[in-house]
């Protein structure tokens, strides 16, 4: 029951990210969005292995964890180079 | 000693995800030396002989700090998304700090983007530039004061 | 003179291709082939029905294959060969991206024209242990959770990314991942050779296997594996600095 | 102990719920990275302490997951906010912008 109430909350916020991401103006808000994003998505990683009681899941979300923060220095060193990529 | 604090990371690190059994401590051990030789010069973690007590008000002083300006920030932006029209005020500004350390800047740098209504956009020198939503000192001490002041206490007996 | 040489040889090859397909032992007709002589007797033996047990986590010992991670075992033992192959394609890609992008020994890293935010050159001095010791616990348990060798050097040559997106001044050594991924290839292929001389094959397990779920246990796999880690980190490396450097200009 | 993991969870993805409602609602790019840092780090926070008390002996990786989310997140959102405000992308409604004021020096480009 508590997981339903929990992964429907997640859920949402994934949604309200990505009607963001879509609709973000510039090139930086879709980056920020996509940030949230995948800080929902290992939220939700977390929220499997507790369902699952598998801690194999923990460490997926911890590599998810690492490459999303990659992605979001990748991204934020792209945009910062292109002087006018931003609008 | 430089050596041994490179050392002490990636054994921690190590050891927590994998576990605390007599195999990974000696797997451990040895992949963590090896490491150590090699990137000691691409890392920067140093350690002396305080570094017990430093850790113990880390934990027990700054960390209870820091939740809880966290649980402010959080509420402080639940209240500006859920409310209607958003009351807004944005604007850069510009504060000093006393700490010196890379890594006293730095945990000042990342408390202040955790606490409310304030994301510290960069670190020069000895200056720190803060985007705020709500722009409320009309000068640079006023803003410290406010912004920054709190953390500043705690973090300069941690880190000098 | 060249063109009919090569005609007449072209012509050769191709009649005895024919010949070797259409009138020889090994290449069967359509729907007579005997797999007995084509796969191992003791693959086509080996049923459901004959299984001694169930395999338990941490209970059994000395299975066939000590991997906990089914996926390792077909990759790094039953299909180690296909492996040997795709590490040696990742080693000639990575050779050609060297190839095409710096000829020369001297280069310097790429100049760009905005400094690196401080937060994120200190950070990433902080970060960068915590991201490669996950690599190499990812290299080390891939015999025992999901992973390997593969996403585990790929996450020690991210780490290296962030270093270099983090400070403009970093450099690693070349010259030492060169030597790695050329040390970590041959030990491969000796390891390879060991099992043909200690058991019957190429690239076989020659070690005991030991208990399900015991760090020691799946015996020759996770040595590939970090062999496997350590090239491909290595040849990821590179190639990032390949792409980061450019040709030193001297006039 | 349940109770607690639960209380725990449901914070968290309130939390999270709040960050995406945050990076879709408010007006411009800095103060949409403020409201998506702090709620997804207290969000996460929240749902991975929910998670340890309902299964204690995963604590370890755990801390590990929680201390990489506390240093990365912050830093990557200050990564975003210098990029956006170096590719001319400052959003006019500030009232004051010391950053501008700075030495010409930085400015190389």
């Amino acid at each position: 029951m508590i997981d339903y109430i929990v992964f429907s909350l997640l859920g949402l916020g994934l949604l309200f990210a990505l009607i963001r991401f879509i609709k973000g103006p510039s090139l930086s808000d879709k980056v920020v969005s996509l940030d949230t994003f995948n800080m929902i998505v290992i939220g939700v990683i977390v929220m499997l292995a507790n369902l699952f009681k598998n801690n194999l899941y923990l460490d997926i979300a911890i590599i998810y964890a690492i490459l999303a923060f990659l992605e979001t220095v990748v991204f934020a060193r792209y945009v910062e180079g292109k002087k006018d990529a931003n609008r | 000693m430089k050596y041994l604090a490179t050392f002490i990371v990636l054994f921690v690190v190590y050891l927590f995800l994998a576990g605390f059994t007599v195999y990974e401590l000696i797997l451990g051990g040895i992949v963590s030396a090896a490491l150590t030789v090699i990137l000691v010069k691409y890392v920067n973690f140093s350690i002396d002989w305080q570094f017990p007590i430093k850790l113990v008000k880390f934990i027990f002083i700054y960390l209870p700090v820091f939740i809880w300006k966290l649980l402010l920030a959080n509420l402080d932006v639940a209240k500006r998304v859920l409310s209607p029209k958003i009351p807004l005020n944005p604007g850069i500004v510009k504060i000093k700090t006393n700490l010196q350390g890379d890594f006293g800047k730095l945990a000042l740098a990342n408390s202040i983007t955790l606490t409310p209504g304030t994301l510290s956009i960069d670190v020069e020198g000895d200056s720190l530039y803060i985007h705020t939503v709500d722009v409320k000192g009309k000068n640079e001490e006023e803003n410290r004061e406010r912004i920054s002041e709190p953390f500043e206490k705690i973090l300069g007996g941690i880190f000098k | 003179m060249k063109n009919l040489i090569a005609f007449v040889l072209s012509v050769a090859l191709g009649v005895l291709m024919v010949l070797s397909l259409t009138n020889n032992d090994w290449f069967a007709q359509f729907g007579y082939v005997d797999l007995a002589d084509r796969v191992s007797q003791s693959y086509i033996d080996k049923d459901v029905t004959g299984n001694p047990g169930e395999i338990i986590f941490g209970i059994t010992s000395n299975p066939e294959n000590g991997a906990a991670n089914i996926v390792t075992s077909i990759v790094v033992d039953y299909r180690s060969f296909d492996t040997l192959g795709e590490v040696t394609v990742l080693f000639i890609s990575a050779l050609g991206v060297a190839l095409l992008l710096n000829s020369q020994d001297k280069n310097k890293r790429l100049a760009l024209n905005f400094k690196p935010n401080f937060m994120l050159r200190v950070g990433s001095r902080a970060l960068f242990a915590i991201i490669l010791m996950t690599g190499v616990y990812v290299i080390l348990h891939g015999h025992l959770t999901p992973g390997g060798g593969f996403p585990g050097g790929t996450m020690i040559a991210s780490s290296i990314l962030l270093l270099y997106l983090a400070d403009d001044q970093f450099r690693t050594k070349v010259k030492g991942f060169k030597l790695l991924e050329g040390v970590a290839g041959s030990f491969y292929v000796i390891i390879g050779l060991l099992g043909l001389l200690l058991a019957t094959y190429f690239l076989q397990n020659f070690l005991p296997t030991g208990t399900v779920g015991d760090l020691l246990s799946a015996g020759v796999i996770p040595i590939v594996y970090i062999l496997i880690g350590l090239k491909v980190g290595s040849e990821i490396a590179g190639i990032i600095d390949n792409f980061l450097t450019e040709e030193e200009v001297s006039l | 102990m349940l109770i607690a993991s639960y209380v725990f969870l449901v914070i968290g993805g309130l939390f999270f719920l709040l960050g995406g409602l945050g990076i879709l609602r408010m007006p411009d790019t800095f103060n949409r990275i403020q409201a998506g840092t702090k709620a997804t780090t207290l969000g996460s926070f929240s749902i991975l302490i929910g998670v340890a008390f309902a299964n204690p002996s995963w604590i370890f990786k755990i801390i590990i997951i929680i201390v990489f989310i506390v240093i990365s997140n912050p830093i990557g959102s200050s990564a975003i906010a210098k990029a956006t405000y170096r590719s001319n992308h400052i959003p006019t409604n500030l009232v004051q912008d010391d950053l501008a004021k700075r030495g010409e020096e930085h400015d190389t480009n």
